[in-house]
């Protein structure tokens, strides 16, 4: 394998995998609680969060790149408030994940909402009554419940993630060992003639990669979902 | 009679206008698809309806030639573009390019904004201009590079990266930035936009707009966004 | 002492209730669709009624006038639902301990005590998916004992269980009802059940209440017989055990004299109430010799009630009152009238183990 | 004819079930947990039994020799099911037509009846989400019968409905039994609602057949009473109406001599099935006089068999046979012995109206 | 707003919606399918299919257009196939038709599937036993249940299709009234000196279009949904 893959490649794959795990994980509570909200509270700014949620999706990837420059780069408004704490997003990995988990946040979102949605509220009511508060009856009940969905967000969003490109060059440019993801490599040899054979090899990697995620998440969700059924 | 023209995306501004005025002399209808260069030439070579292809670099159009699609007679070395030294800020000091000039002091902790060194155009043709001018392997770790030269500039219009390389003809336009140095022309080989005939293209009104492109009047539009315009095609 | 009084529109029903629980075991009867399961998640605060306020020992649960609702999770209650509501992704065991999580007092011993008495110790380590349709509601129902409660809700708990598991179930709620001191509130369509348990009893009809009162006056009240079903009228007596005899008999003192019945487990001195049915009791001019029934009390006719489906005759039996179902016809034989001294007759398998509780009213 | 012969294991729990049933209603009664459900499933053919064969009139739905499995859509049966199982996105109008899409023959008349039968006109229109559980089960019942099936499968379709609706439904059921001569099978608790509407009693423990065979024998029988509930052992009389007489009484021709009930609204010459419990029936040396109990029927004496919880007794009353449950002392007391000839002494009140059914045995 | 737009960016506008709109309806029928087969059944391929709808996630998107490129571009081997029965997509907006439904399939047959797995499969037995085929059953009850989930699949691929770039941009360029989707006619402004407030307008365009297609789905399953919870 080592062999296979040029040390830089190699690179690129190692960081793919932390960038986009970092995205998931990073954004699975923001996401479990934007579902939930999505799900079960009416609130004023519903509609407008709704939205702002599924924007990602809707905008061409340089262009949400282009905002999250805007906004998260070093002169950018949050910034710029953020880097007085030392967070810096700016040609960082850690901008990778931030990009690829903004991408990826729609898929991770709406897979929870459809989770939480199919929960019976009388479930809930009835955890209640045996004095679990709301944050325990989600907890106890609501979440266990939703294992399955939240799984099936967490693989769309880390799939997405390793795809992604767009955003993430746009944002955080292609800088090797720093920023440079499997993508921006597979991206960078479809330019040059001929490189289609190194791209496919990336490729390659990338579906591995994703496809283990994939089995991982469906194992799971089938083994969450083999005990509810009782049996 | 339609004209299919397969073009590189940097050329829009001017092919649009030259378009539009020969649309509006002959009558004939221009349709331009402007993306880049290595997806029009893979587009061409997978049987795409164009009967013009004007791209970014010369290996791209080879490509297009080994797949046996140019029409043979009909290719030119369309246009040229020069590469230059941007930095964020209207009046950013000049720099002076050459074998000692101290990116890495420049740069202050900052990176160097190009596209990608090794597979696109303009970042391919920054590299050899720093290689040739010995200056890469000091400055190589503090280039970020972006997947196409748009957005490098884009990194150094917000002030994200202190200086960047990119076209003379992109960085023109932008107020956020000035162009600090221009590349010694033998730095870095010369850059060319080919343009070519297609096999499929059959009718007078693609040859027409093929001369048209090395016309007076498409010179103009050309100069005016920064492009050199080079020898005329046959 | 549960104290409820509130107002509830849905579409096309409308909810009008108002009565006070003491402690016991409070009975919701009435038909299906009358309101009772409503007025249940009213008080578990599953509900916000439209109008109106609910009091618990002096704790206001909810009150529309000062707009105070105070959340089902604080509210204590365990809840015996109609539909079951086990949790999927629990064992049965995680599923009977839920609610100590959050109890105020844990009470270890217990467990196994209950596991035992619903007989649902094979089932702890299964979910509850595949559980049969009885096994989750015993579940249920340890769940909600289990969480030790302040009020326990229970809406038809045993309606899906079988006689024999009832007959289990029904003395350790009475315990629950007479040594914890624990108010319930009972939904069951069972009159039988009701009046064995039910210290009041309150009858609803279309969101309504049409009568609510101590269980004794209710179940012998001639007026309200016809709501609880016929069958289901009777009287209630206190009784002490003062002898279990070795034919197989108990004898009891009641201020009806004394009164022999098949074997009752429960220890001598013990104090039960036992329901004698209306349409159980016999009556007889002179006191019959010769017949199988062992009970023959000598009573006074206090009044004669004819009403559809026979007759019904309250006697006077010592300074306790019977009730008696008997047809018009044999009204008319017998010349009976108020004032007339006749022989009840009752025989002693007739009061079922589910018609006799323990604890007196 | 339903015939039925399986093997089944759950990890915990074995089935091993075999019977067969004939026209009428058969009724599977069992603890909870027994396997009744588990049954009924494997005839709809929601569950695949590891082994054996289910046959209905001939059609052999499910056999594993042959490895053929009839799937449930073709299997034709109406099932009421123990939890409801709605539809939750048609309204109750559309739950109730919903089999009428693929039934064999339609049959448009019926769907009001069926409507007003079960109460339900007024919920038409709604969804069964707020339903009450009553309603829900109501309309789970009316949904099985209107899909006009060749075999109705009821999972206590009862169990949820007050005293009132169920004295409504119930004859329905039997007219159906009686009119259509669709078999039933029939899960149910209740021993009074067995013991009416079953033609074959099918008694489950712990997932094996205890005894199977018709009603009245099964009923009257002092070996299986004990499994039914000593309170609900009784004997079954076939009767005819004689006369509705003006004091409210009927009087009906039995087998063991005249008896007079309180009214049943049925017309005279109709023919029913009494069941007259064992606990209801008094026994007495000599004719008693100056009584209310108005039935006094000479008997003789069959045997007498003790057991827990008193004495069964059974009685030959004319060509019919009387179970009589009395205590031990009494039976000393009165020197019961078989051949000996007393007389049964019966209260018009005591037979209810759930326990006369419509039909011959 | 005809004054506000140009008429070739109106006409990007019309494409992208067409589309997109062509590109969920074609492939809805597909995704139920898809997404039932992947809840309901096991079958030897289940693993394959599955990791096959995720492809298009988890692949950069110039990959997925290449590889359309490849197989449904004239010389490709599905495509000269198809050509003989007078279908081509290369080149052809219903070439970004099928680069955007492809793109967007991943996010259809999650959302579905979801839906389907939460349907009580008890409720389908109950059909069954009143005389309804399995085809019956899902048309009746099963799709009927999981509606709010195909809105949420349409709208969620209904904003991936008029966002979709790379693949459709690598699958059939970027041909004005033709090939020409909105997400394109950004790029193209982006790429240019002075392009910015055009690509903004048509970015702003863009989300309008999915905003409203948001509400109406968001519209549609809470009608849906407060139908089945029976007020
Ligand atoms: N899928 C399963 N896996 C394991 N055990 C099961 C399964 N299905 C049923 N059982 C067990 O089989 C036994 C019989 O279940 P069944 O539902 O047939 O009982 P039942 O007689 O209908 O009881 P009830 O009267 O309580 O409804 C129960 O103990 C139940 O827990
Ligand atoms: N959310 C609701 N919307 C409309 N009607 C409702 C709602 N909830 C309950 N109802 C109606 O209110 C009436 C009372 O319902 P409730 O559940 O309290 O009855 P119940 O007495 O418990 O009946 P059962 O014995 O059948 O369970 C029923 O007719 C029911 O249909
Ligand atoms: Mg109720
Ligand atoms: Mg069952």
């Amino acid at each position: 394998m080592t062999d296979w893959l040029t040390p830089e490649e190699w690179q690129a794959v190692v960081l793919s995998l932390r960038v986009s795990s970092v995205a998931v994980l990073a954004s699975l509570p923001f996401g479990v609680l934007v579902a939930y909200a999505l799900a079960r509270w009416r609130f004023p700014g519903h509609g407008l969060l709704n939205g702002l949620v599924h924007l990602p999706l809707v905008l061409p990837p340089v262009v949400t790149g282009y905002l999250l420059l805007l906004s998260f780069g070093r002169r950018g408004t949050i910034g710029a408030f953020l880097d007085q704490f030392g967070i810096v997003f700016a040609f960082r990995w850690t901008g990778a994940a931030l990009a690829c988990g903004i991408m990826a946040f729609p898929l991770l979102v709406r897979a929870i909402r459809l989770s939480i949605e199919a929960v019976d509220p009388k479930l809930e009511q009835a955890a209640a009554t045996l004095g679990a508060s709301r944050l325990w009856v989600f907890a106890t009940v609501t979440l266990p419940l939703i294992l399955p969905g939240i799984f099936a967000g967490m693989v769309l969003a880390f799939a997405k993630a390793m795809g992604e490109f767009g955003a993430t060059i746009t944002f955080v440019s292609n800088i090797p060992g720093q920023t440079q993801t499997l993508p921006s490599a597979i991206y960078a040899f479809l330019q040059v003639p001929g490189g289609e054979s190194s791209a496919a090899r990336l490729v390659l990697v990338a579906v591995a990669v994703a496809m283990a995620a994939l089995f991982l998440s469906e194992w799971l969700a089938r083994s969450v979902a083999r005990r509810i059924s009782g049996a | 009679e339609e004209v299919v023209v397969f073009a590189a995306a940097s050329l829009k501004n001017a092919l649009d206008e030259i378009a539009a005025d020969f649309g509006a002399e002959t009558g004939n209808e221009v349709t331009v698809s402007y993306a880049g260069s290595s997806q029009l030439a893979k587009q061409i070579i997978e049987g795409a309806p164009a009967d013009l292809f004007i791209s970014a670099n010369v290996q791209w159009m080879d490509e297009v030639a080994k797949a046996g699609l140019l029409a043979g007679d009909a290719r030119g070395d369309l246009l040229g573009n020069t590469l230059v030294l941007i930095a964020h800020g209207k009046d950013a000091a000049a720099v002076e390019i050459g074998a000692d000039t101290d990116l890495t002091a420049l740069l202050d902790g900052g990176k160097l904004a190009m596209a990608m060194v090794d597979s696109v155009p303009a970042g391919q043709y920054g590299k050899a201009a720093l290689e040739s001018l010995g200056l890469w392997e000091g400055v190589q770790a503090e280039v970020a590079q972006s997947d196409n030269v748009r957005a490098a500039l884009a990194l150094v219009s917000t002030g994200e990266a202190p200086y960047g390389i990119v076209y003379a003809t992109d960085a023109a336009a932008d107020d956020n930035v000035s162009v600090v140095g221009e590349f010694p022309a033998d730095s870095y080989p010369s850059i060319i936009y080919p343009a070519a005939l297609l096999t499929v293209a059959a009718d007078a009104a693609d040859r027409a707009f093929y001369d048209a492109l090395s016309g007076e009047a498409a010179k103009a539009s050309f100069e005016k966004q920064g492009f050199t315009v080079l020898t005329q095609t046959q | 002492m549960l104290k409820l009084a509130i107002r509830h529109e849905f579409p096309g029903f409308a909810l009008d209730a108002g009565f006070e629980a003491p402690p016991g075991v409070t009975a919701l009867f009435g038909k299906s669709g009358s309101g009772k399961t409503t007025i249940v998640n009213a008080v578990a605060g599953l509900m916000r009624p439209d109008q109106g306020r609910i009091e618990v020992d002096g704790l206001i649960l909810s009150d529309s006038a000062s707009g105070r609702f105070l959340p089902p999770h604080r509210r204590g209650v365990g809840y015996v639902f109609q539909e079951g509501r086990l949790f999927p992704h629990l064992t049965v065991r995680q599923n009977l301990l839920y609610g100590r999580w959050f109890a105020r007092m844990k009470d270890g011993a217990r467990f196994s005590r209950i596991v035992d008495l619903l007989g649902i110790g094979d089932l702890l380590a299964r979910r509850p998916g595949a559980l049969s349709g009885g096994e989750k509601q015993r579940v249920a129902l340890g769940r909600a004992i289990l969480s030790n409660p302040r009020l326990l809700l229970m809406d038809e708990p045993l309606a899906a269980l079988d006689e024999a598991r009832k007959a289990e179930i029904l003395p350790y709620l009475e315990r629950l009802r007479d040594e914890t001191g624990l108010p319930i509130l009972y939904v069951s369509h069972s009159a039988a059940e009701v009046a064995r348990l039910a210290t009041t009893i309150v009858l609803i009809e279309a969101g309504r209440v049409l009568a609510a009162g101590p269980a004794a006056t209710i179940l012998s009240d001639p007026a309200t017989a016809p709501v609880l079903g016929l069958r289901e009228a009777g009287a209630i007596l206190s009784a002490r055990i003062e002898a279990q005899e070795e034919d197989g008999l108990t004898r009891l003192a009641t201020g009806a004299g004394p009164v022999w019945l098949s074997r009752i487990t429960a220890a001598e001195g013990s104090h039960l109430r036992l329901r004698i049915l209306a349409q159980d009791v016999m009556l007889a001019l002179q006191r019959p010799s010769g017949i199988s029934a062992l009970n023959v009390l000598p009573v006074t006719v206090r009044d004669v009630t004819p009403g559809e489906g026979g007759v019904l005759v309250r006697l006077e039996a010592g300074d306790e009152v019977i009730l008696a179902r008997i047809t018009a016809r044999s009204t008319a034989g017998l010349g009976l009238a108020p004032g007339m001294r006749v022989y009840a007759v009752l025989k002693a398998v007739s009061v079922a183990p589910g018609s006799i509780g323990t604890g007196g009213p």
